[in-house]
This record gives structure tokens, C-alpha cells and sequence, in this order.
């Protein structure tokens, strides 16, 4: 089965590459975009079928590897 | 003053102070009282988080003010001691060097990339605040055991986040130190150091002046950012403050290179009164410093701070500790042309307050006024402790008969490839330690040497302590941490001129922490006297300590010194074969506190070898002189794992072998592997070591010859030999293998 | 001969090639910032290295959107030499002058160090200077130089004659341990077609000083300024 | 409205990140990770408020500049 994971950065925490982003396309002459946040997107396959059995390994890579959870917060979602 | 806060009392409504605010805010019953007493009346939350931040250990050095004061702050070259944002030098033609170390400990440990980037970024700040343009970092770190679970991610996220500020900054990192021990394990250290150049007629200081001069807000905007990092940085670990995290500062490295350009740029004209970074404590610490150094008031307008988040309480907004932003006094004239600066480089500047005579300082927001607190009381009454300290009892001195040999070819296998002594390389290769185009010696041997841009000259500089040494004999250690940085720029042919020390300790409300801290001071003070090698700028790190176990005692010696032509440096790679090998100094081959005891030996005991200024002096001008008259072609300090390492080091630098005797008169494994301080290897054409010995021995220098460089093998006493190609793969392999995981 | 050095927010290695431009023009180069879309007459533009926009999003990508690119873009077409390095061979790529794109390098990690060099060809005005088939050592400093494109892209490159350097050993073999990054084919420069645009990762400008520890750089600098003078 | 774009390594785009992390997850003792993809996640702030035309701009956005679109593809949901 498929996991997709999204890493975000928690709320209050300083993105200086949303930022980034936000003040180029501005720049590149995009009116009206505001807040800009980037996180990461990570696709995973997984030989484990079981549902609850993936979705509890899943979560034990984010905390232990995939997310810095001092910064980051993580979402899971499985796709078989 | 105080009538007149009792006149306009904050009227921002905030929760009434109990006593278990003002122990979250670290502040003891006796300091509250103080507080009650400067004031008059209660202070509001805002100001009661003012005082907390002011009062901290970080910011007001309450226990370790009393001790600092020992060490020698003056000389010659000294343009600016400490008590500036870094220290700064004269280094001739009317330039001069700025320079500092910094810790960031505590958040490396809880968040080692961003914790390591932002204590980068920190130090660099505090260095152009003063007007220089940095021009060189250094890092000290120190991590547990390399089997300790954590030790791997903590390394990789330290390096990388000191390689991702300083990279992207421009400015190259050319040296460091990097040990390990269980010491460390719950405790890290990371201490950056960074060196800048100024015009000596254009240092920049934070003292205000002018009443009625606009308040210059530049940079990054404010967040809720570390919200009580200072008060972090002086309180003891729990483990469960793992937990209860507080907001962890996250640096960007990019806006802080718009800020240098933007601050240099300014500083060219003549618009800046005065101006200070915004560190520890942001906002505060930098409108109490400006204010209390000129002796005035100061206003601030809270709702004119360019805000990140909506919804920031005034508490918030003063102990925000959100990076890359600088607090400035100008003349009211250049507003427009300042202004038109920091526009240009896209960076936030923002008028959000004036100089006033009141001496207080006044904060508004929503046109109320969420605190008024006199300035002076603020600095000069924050307390200051006489803490006891109980002596390090003396370490047993350790027979050399009591000591296993091992053969010394074995032993130097197996020691090049430990922690301390294994190359460094995976570290600094992710340091780009070449821009700006002027390192003349890279990572890798004694101290680095940058090129003075323009110039013949260069600046050498190196980072030194051997905490095993401070645990066993906090006076002697602090004594050879400022001996070892002396001999590591003497080693490259520099003259040494002044240093930056970051002490790091536990908990100082200990008495025998505080018996290290003394300990190291006096013996840092005798040093820095006998070698004529004031402290221009540091920095005191304390509650290195987890569940009551402090780190080792490590007071880290950052050094920097002057060549007047860098083609004139010495590296510590052998240049050619058939070259006559000496050591200079003498070996006696004390192994007590040794890296070979503790490596091969299991074994952590014994007095550390004995300083002696004096000859530590004498052997690094003599040394000095020969560099200087182009008489030697390569030169190594001797110092972690003794002489063998220290050959074979160089040996491995230059790609050519060394065949060396060993003396009759003493035990080989002392020899080889004793940590006799003082001392130096060099290389020099065999014509030449019949007048150098005697030279040396006119000048009272212990030389003697050892042996010849050539070939592709290290051998010692005629047998005993192994290939550099092996020494190369034990010596490269440690750290990436450890890191591969 | 007129260089101009285009600066953008973030670059940082624009002053080390100005001076090893200058050393070897008798003059400096105008440093143009980029907001100016009006860069003077002149007949070399460098994109020096650095992290322009703090290498945010993608290195490059932003830069690669400025007013000054699109200038410089209309410059190249009309056959002025435009030379990347670094950070500005990102810069190139992302605004489509050159192909492929550079990733993060394989090993994950800043790799700062002196690399082998292999000149593939010595017939452009950036390596004149050159003999083909020479090897160089000449320091890399980037975390992104990983370069890539499909193999089709690779083979026509290759057929062109539009690389200018690769990684090598020092005996001039290629080799996996000698490429620092992991670039496809141990490609670590190439041309556009016409070859009046070159993008390399490594850095000529700090190997043009003896103390710098190599002077391999010097060459390809003198040789521009022959070619253009 | 709110724009969500998801950034991916277009198939035959060798991915150094996405190996290292299958690499790491490995040694960690997670068994049966296959191949891993990592991939960029930017939420956008945007004052328009009417679909279509979001929809359009985001388009104009990604293909300018938020993806590399020699070597990424991108998806766009909106969310309001
Ligand atoms: N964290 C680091 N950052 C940069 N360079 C480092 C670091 N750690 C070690 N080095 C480099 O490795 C070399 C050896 O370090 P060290 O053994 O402490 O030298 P010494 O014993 O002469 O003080 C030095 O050139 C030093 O600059
Ligand atoms: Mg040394």
C-alpha cells in the first residue's frame, strides 16, 4: 500500500521560503496572494497490507525521521 | 523616578503577579523583592518579563561577573575589551579585527539545525553590529559518546545548520574544534566564533546619545519567535524540557546577508548614533542597552514593530527573540536616506521610537502605556552573586611504570582513528571554507590563515580547550586551553594578539561547578599575562546540566593573531622527502589525562601535564622567529594524542612518510603518545638543523632531532613501520562511517 | 573588453570573480544589481554564485524570473557571452538558456573542496585557454550541483560537443568517487548551442591566486578576455 | 480562498532525498519501505474568490515558477 505524508511547519513558526515565494510572485505580477507556506510531500510504498498495522508505521517514521516534530507537524494518509 | 511611575502607573490590563509567576520567570524571592523596591509598586507582566530577561544569568552574568573581572582586558593592541558587542583590535595600517564567541547550547540541543544556525547568525550580527564585515567563522562542539542514540542526529543537524547560515552568508568557515565524551550526552556545546574587519576610525558601538533621536526599528519582522530563550539558556535541563518546548527561533540566513549589506552600506555614511543587535532578549536587551550605556530614557511605540503575527501582546512583542533584526539610533536628518537603504535591500525599517532625558524606559501600545521602568536600576541593580565554590581536589599524579605499553605503531593506528583525533573532514567539507578567496591554510591542520583583502598580511585563528584536562585541574586546564590557541597560531608563524572565550559549565549554584569556573578563570588570567594575550570579548554558558550531571568543565579559547606576509605561513603538510625532522620543547612523556590512556586504556585519571608559561613562551618565539625567517618548511603544535599523532598528521597532510628514532631514555609509549605541552614538530633541509640546534640551545629551547621525512610509510625505531595509505583510510573513516549510521 | 557581474539578493560570490576578472581585464567589471533591467553595453555577463533569494523553492528559480534575466536572456540570443557559475549555472538553467537542471547533490550534504576537472573541449571563447583533455583542480562549494537531464538531452550534449568540463580523478579518468555530486555523465559544466553561454559548478574564480592553492582558474579567464577583446 | 499545490519528481527524475530517506527508514529497522518520493506542498493565500479564475492563476503560477516543469509535475486543489 501507498502512504502520502504532509510535513508542515506548525503554526507561528517562521517560513522564510513561504515568504520568499509570496514576495516573488507578487513580483512576477500575481495580484492578491497572501500567507505562503511550503512544506513537503513525501510518497511512500509500503509492503505492509494492513491497514492499521501501515498507518501505525507510518506515524512511528514521522516522529522518529520524516518530521521534525519540535517544528513540523504531520499528516497521513493511505492509498491502496 | 519611582514617583513618578507610582504617578502613571501601566494601566494595560495583565494577570495580577502571584509567586508562581515570578518563579516561572526564574526570578528568586530576594530578586522580586528587588524589584518591588526599584519600582515602588508591583510590576505588570511586561515588566516583570523585562526584569526576568535582564536578570537572567545570559544577560546579566550574576554569577559570573565577579570572576570575569579577574581576567586581563587590556594591552597594546586592545581598542575595545569586553562589555561591547565583540571585542575589537588593532591589527595596523589603520584597520582593525572584531571578534566573539557565542554559545548556543541549549536550543542546538533541543533543535540542532536551527539551534546551530541561529547561534551563527547570532554571532555574526553582534560582529557587523560593530561596523566590521565578517570575515571568518569558527565552530567548538563538543557531543556525547558517539554510541549515545543521539549523538548522530545532534552532529548532523549542528553541522549542517552552521554550514547552511554561514554558506549562504558568504563568509567562510575555516576552523573549529569537534570532541565527544558521555559528558555531553544530555548536554551538547556549540560555539561559534566569528572574526570581521573594520577601519579602526569606524567601529560602531550601542551607546545612545541625543535626546529626541528617532528609534530605528531594521531587519525581520516580529514573531513569537523563543519567547524566553534567554531565561531558557540559564536553567537547568529536565528531561522532561524536552517536552515542554519552548518556540524554537528559525534563522534565515538569506534575509541576515540583505541585513550585513544593508547595515554596512549605512554605516559608510554618517547617519548611525548608535546601534545594537537584537540577541537574547530581543527587543529588550537591545533598548535597555542602548538606553542605560548612554545614561538616558527611551520610548518605544509597540504598535510601529513590524509584526509577523497578528495579536502580539506587548510581553510578547519585548521577549521576542526573532533573528536578523537590529535596533539603531540616527541622526533625524538621515532618516530618508537610512530609510532608502534598507528599501533598496527589501528589508523592514521602521521609526517606532525616540531618546528621551526621563531615563526611564516607556512602552506604548494601543496608545496606553504597557510599562515604564527606570532604565539605570534596571542594569546596575541587577543582582550579582558571590556563589561558594569548593576546589577541585588535586588529581593523583599517575606513574608512567603504572601505564600498559603497546606498541607504538598499534597504538597510533587505533588512536588516529578515535573521536578526538579521527579527521574532521566530513565536518568541514559542508563548510564553504574558501569564498571571499582569501584562505591561505584551510580546515585540517593548526589554526586557519585568512588573507587580509588588499593586503600582505593575514589573520590566523584557531579555537582550543581540553575540557579532560579543565575537569582534572580547572586552573591548569584554563591555563593550557589559552597556551594551546597561543601555539596554534604561533605554529602557522603568526603573532598571537588577543582571544574571545565561551566558558561552559553546569549548574553554578553548585559548589564545586563554581570551583571549575573559579578555577579555569585564574588559570586562563595567568596565562593570558604571561603571553601578553588579553580577553577582548566572551561569552558564559552555565546549567550545562541534566538531572544534576554537569558537562566537563570547557572553557573554550577562541585566538586570533597577526602575520604581516601570509607567504610566509607554514602549513602542517610535510613538502618534501629527506627533510630533517625536530621537536622542540621538552618530552618527558606525561600520559596522565592522556587521549592514549583513555582510547587504549580505558582509563580517565592522573594530573594533566604541567604548563609552564614561561617555556611555553620561550619555545613559541623561538619557533615564531625561525617561521618568520623562512627557516622551517612545515610545523605542527603538539597537542590531544602526543607526538606520533601529531607526525603522522603531517605526514598525511603532505602525502610523504617519516622514518623517526626513538629515544634510549624513554619508554616508547611515553614518547610517542605523552602530552608534554610547550612543544612543536617542524621540518627544515638537513643543512640547516646543525645551527638550529644550536640556536635553540642558546635561547634555553629544548630541541632535538628526531628523524626524516620520505617515503610513503610511517616507521618508528627501524621495524615497526605501517603505510600512509593505511593510516589515511583508519584517520578518514570514523566520522563518515559514524554518520553513514 | 566590458564584463558586467549581475548581483542579485543573495549572491555572494560576486566579488570574488570580479576581482579575478578584473585582475586580468586591467579594470573592474560594472556591478550591475538586478533590479536595473538596463545593463550596460558590454560583452561578457557573469551570474556569479551565492544563494540568490536564499536558494529558496528551487536554487535559482527565482533569480531566474528577475528583470535582469530576462535581459540577459535577450543579450544571449543576440550572441553576448554569458557565463553562470555556481548558483548563477542554476540561475541559467532554471531560465531555460541551459539545459538540465542541477539537484541536490547525492550525498545530501555542502560539499566544499578541491575536485579534478577533465576540459572537454577547447573550442569556445571560455576555454580557449585550455587544451582539451586537460585536467584542472578547482574548488566546488554548493549543495545543489547534482546536474540532470534525460538521456536523450545527455546524448545530443554530448554529440554537440556542449560539455566544457567534467569530474574527474586526477590521472583524468572518470570515476564515481572523483564526482563530488552525482552528476549525470560526471557533467560539471556545459554550453548552450551557439556556446556563447557556459554554466559550471565548480569555482575558476577562487583558483586564480597561488595562495589560493591552484591557479588552474586563471586560464579560463584570460582566455575570455582574449577571445573578447 | 485557499490554493493547495502538490510538487512531484516527474517519473525517470532520479530523487536523492526520496532515496536517502528509504535508505534511513531502512537502517531505523522499518521493514518493507519500498521506493520514496519526496515532493513539495505550498498552500497559497489568495484574495480572488472566484474559482475559475484561482484555478487559472495558480495554473499561470505553477508553470511559472512554483515548479521546474522539466523535471516536476504539479496538482492544484482548491479549497475555500
Ligand atoms: N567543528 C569544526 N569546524 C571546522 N573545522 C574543524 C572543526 N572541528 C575540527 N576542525 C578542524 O580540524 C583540525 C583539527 O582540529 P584540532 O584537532 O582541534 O586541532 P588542534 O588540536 O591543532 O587544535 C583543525 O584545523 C580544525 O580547524
Ligand atoms: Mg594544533
Amino acid at each position: 500500500m501507498k502512504a502520502r505524508v504532509h510535513i508542515t511547519l506548525k503554526n507561528g513558526v517562521l517560513d522564510p521560503q513561504g515568504r520568499a515565494i509570496a514576495h516573488a510572485l507578487t513580483g512576477l505580477g500575481f495580484a492578491g496572494v497572501g500567507d505562503v507556506r511550503q512544506g513537503k510531500f513525501i510518497e511512500l510504498d509500503l509492503a505492509e497490507t494492513d491497514r492499521s498495522k501501515a498507518k501505525a508505521s507510518v506515524e512511528a517514521m514521522c516522529a522518529k525521521l520524516l518530521a521534525n516534530t519540535v517544528i513540523e507537524n504531520y499528516a497521513i494518509d493511505l492509498v491502496d | 523616578m519611582n514617583d513618578q511611575a507610582a504617578a502613571k502607573p501601566a494601566i494595560t490590563p495583565e494577570p495580577a503577579i502571584t509567586p508562581e509567576i515570578v518563579a516561572e520567570h526564574g526570578l528568586t524571592p530576594d530578586e522580586y523583592q528587588r524589584v518591588l523596591t526599584i519600582l515602588g509598586r508591583a510590576p505588570n507582566l511586561t515588566e516583570l518579563g523585562i526584569f526576568s530577561v535582564m536578570w537572567s544569568e545570559h544577560c546579566s552574568y550574576k554569577s559570573s561577573r565577579r570572576w570575569l573581572k579577574r581576567l586581563p582586558t587590556t594591552g597594546a593592541v586592545v581598542i575595545q575589551g569586553p562589555g561591547e558587542n565583540a571585542g575589537v583590535i588593532d591589527i595596523g595600517d589603520g584597520q582593525a579585527c572584531v571578534f566573539k564567541i557565542e554559545s548556543h547550547n541549549h536550543p542546538s540541543f533541543i533543535e540542532p539545525y536551527q539551534g546551530a544556525a541561529t547561534g551563527v547568525g547570532g554571532i555574526m550580527r553582534d560582529v557587523f553590529t560593530m561596523g566590521a564585515r565578517p570575515i571568518a567563522n569558527l565552530n567548538a562542539l563538543r557531543f556525547g559518546a558517539p554510541e549515545d542514540p543521539r549523538t548522530r542526529h545532534l552532529l548532523a543537524g549542528v553541522v549542517a545548520g552552521i554550514g547552511g547560515y554561514g554558506n549562504c552568508m558568504g563568509v567562510p568557515t575555516v576552523g573549529g574544534e569537534t570532541n565527544f565524551h558521555p559528558a555531553y550526552n544530555g548536554n551538547i556545546l556549540v560555539n561559534a566564533m566569528t572574526v570581521g574587519l573594520a577601519d579602526k576610525d569606524r567601529i560602531f558601538y550601542a551607546k545612545a546619545a541625543g535626546v529626541g533621536n528617532p528609534v530605528i526599528y531594521v531587519g525581520a519582522k516580529t514573531g513569537r519567535d523563543g519567547i524566553h530563550g534567554a531565561t531558557m539558556a540559564s536553567a537547568e535541563f529536565r528531561d522532561d524540557s524536552e517536552e515542554k518546548r519552548p518556540t524554537v527561533q528559525v534563522g534565515d540566513p538569506f534575509t541576515e546577508k540583505l541585513l550585513l549589506e544593508a547595515c554596512l552600506e549605512l554605516m559608510a555614511t554618517d547617519a548611525i548614533v548608535a546601534i545594537q543587535d537584537m540577541g537574547a532578549a530581543g527587543l529588550t536587551s537591545s533598548s535597555v542597552e542602548m538606553s542605560s550605556k548612554g545614561g538616558l530614557g527611551i520610548e518605544l511605540d509597540l504598535d510601529l514593530v513590524p509584526m509577523r503575527e497578528t495579536g502580539m501582546t506587548p510581553y510578547e512583542i519585548m521577549l521576542s527573540e526573532s533573528q536578523e533584526r537590529m535596533l539603531m539610533v540616527i541622526r533625524p536628518e538621515a532618516r530618508e536616506s537610512a530609510r532608502a537603504i534598507f528599501e533598496k535591500w527589501e528589508l523592514d525599517f521602521a521609526e517606532i521610537g525616540r531618546l528621551t532625558d526621563s531615563g526611564l524606559l516607556v512602552l506604548k501600545a494601543g496608545g496606553r502605556i504597557a510599562a515604564e521602568l527606570p532604565v539605570a536600576p534596571l542594569v546596575e541593580q541587577a543582582p550579582v552573586y558571590d556563589r561558594p565554590t569548593e576546589p577541585t581536589a588535586p588529581a593523583r599524579p599517575l606513574r608512567s611504570e603504572s601505564v600498559r605499553a603497546i606498541e607504538p605503531i598499534a597504538a597510533l593506528e587505533k588512536l588516529l582513528g578515535s573521536p578526538d583525533l579521527a579527521s574532521k573532514r566530513w565536518i568541514w567539507e559542508q563548510y564553504d571554507h574558501l569564498i571571499m578567496g582569501e584562505t591561505v591554510i584551510r580546515p585540517g591542520g593548526d589554526a586557519a590563515l585568512v588573507r587580509i583583502p588588499g593586503k600582505a598580511k593575514g589573520l590566523a585563528m584557531t579555537t582550543d580547550c581540553t575540557p579532560r584536562y579543565c575537569f582534572a585541574d580547572p586552573k591548569l586546564g584554563g591555563a593550557q586551553a589559552v597556551a594551546e590557541s597561543w601555539r596554534n597560531l604561533t605554529a602557522v608563524g603568526a603573532r598571537p594578539l588577543a582571544i574571545t572565550d565561551n566558558m561552559n559549565f553546569g549548574n553554578p549554584e553548585r559548589p564545586e561547578i563554581m570551583g571549575q569556573f573559579a578555577g579555569c578563570i585564574e588559570g586562563m588570567r595567568e596565562a593570558c599575562l604571561a603571553l601578553d594575550y588579553p580577553v577582548v570579548s566572551g561569552n558564559v554558558s552555565f546549567y550545562n546540566e541534566t538531572n544534576g550531571k554537569g558537562i566537563l568543565p570547557t572553557p573554550v579559547v577562541g585566538g586570533v593573531g597577526v602575520i604581516d606576509d601570509v607567504d610566509k605561513a607554514i602549513s602542517i603538510a610535510f613538502k618534501a622527502a629527506g627533510e630533517a625532522i625536530l621537536v622542540f620543547g621538552a618530552t618527558i612523556g606525561h600520559l596522565g589525562c592522556s587521549i592514549y590512556l583513555r582510547e587504549l586504556l580505558g582509563r580517565e585519571e592522573g594530573a594533566p601535564p604541567p604548563v609552564d608559561l614561561a617555556a611555553e613562551r620561550r619555545n613559541g618565539d623561538f619557533i615564531r622567529g625561525l617561521i618568520a625567517a623562512g627557516r622551517l618548511s612545515a610545523c605542527h603544535d603538539l597537542s590531544d594524542g602526543g607526538l606520533l599523532v601529531a607526525l603522522a598528521e603531517m605526514a598525511l597532510a603532505g602525502g610523504i612518510g617519516a622514518e623517526i628514532a626513538l629515544p634510549a631514555n624513554l619508554a616508547p609509549h611515553a614518547f610517542c603518545f605523552g602530552e608534554d605541552q610547550g612543544r612543536y614538530l617542524a621540518t627544515m633541509p638537513t643543512e640547516a638543523v646543525e645551527a638550529v640546534l644550536a640556536e635553540a640551545k642558546l635561547a634555553g629551547v629544548p630541541a632535538r632531532f628526531l628523524g626524516r621525512t620520505g617515503g610513503l610509510a610511517l616507521t618508528v625505531a627501524a621495524g615497526n613501520t605501517i603505510s600512509l595509505t593505511k593510516l589515511a583510510a583508519v584517520h578518514e573513516t570514523f566520522l563518515p562511517r559514524l554518520m553513514a549510521g | 573588453m566590458q564584463a558586467a557581474v549581475v548581483v542579485f539578493p543573495g549572491s555572494n560570490r560576486e566579488q570574488d570573480v570580479a576581482k579575478a576578472l578584473g585582475a586580468v581585464m586591467g579594470h573592474a567589471p560594472h556591478m550591475v544589481w538586478h533590479r536595473d533591467s538596463e545593463i550596460p553595453k558590454v560583452d561578457l555577463i557573469v551570474v556569479p554564485g551565492g544563494f540568490s533569494y536564499g536558494d529558496y523553492l528551487r536554487c535559482g528559480a527565482i533569480a531566474a524570473h528577475s528583470p535582469a534575466m530576462r535581459e540577459i536572456m535577450e543579450r544571449a540570443k543576440a550572441g553576448i557571452a554569458v557565463l553562470g557559475i555556481c548558483n548563477g549555472f542554476q540561475i541559467l538553467t532554471e531560465a531555460g538558456l541551459l539545459p538540465g537542471v542541477l539537484l541536490r547533490n547525492a550525498c545530501l550534504t555542502f560539499v566544499c573542496r578541491n575536485v579534478g576537472l577533465k576540459v572537454e573541449s577547447s573550442q569556445s571563447l571560455f576555454t580557449n585557454g585550455y587544451a582539451a583533455g586537460q585536467t584542472l583542480s578547482i574548488p566546488v562549494a554548493h549543495h545543489d550541483g547534482n546536474y540532470f537531464a534525460d538521456d536523450a538531452t545527455l546524448d545530443r550534449l554530448e554529440e554537440k560537443g556542449q560539455i566544457a568540463f567534467r569530474y574527474c580523478a586526477g590521472d583524468g579518468t572518470l570515476a564515481e568517487e572523483a564526482n563530488p555530486n552525482g552528476s549525470a555523465r560526471s557533467i560539471a559544466g556545459v554550453f548552450n548551442e551557439t556556446k556563447n553561454v557556459l554554466g559550471l559548478m565548480p569555482h575558476p574564480e577562487n583558483a586564480v591566486l597561488p595562495l589560493q592553492g591552484s591557479v588552474d582558474g586563471q586560464p579560463l579567464f584570460r582566455g575570455m578576455v582574449e577571445a573578447l577583446s
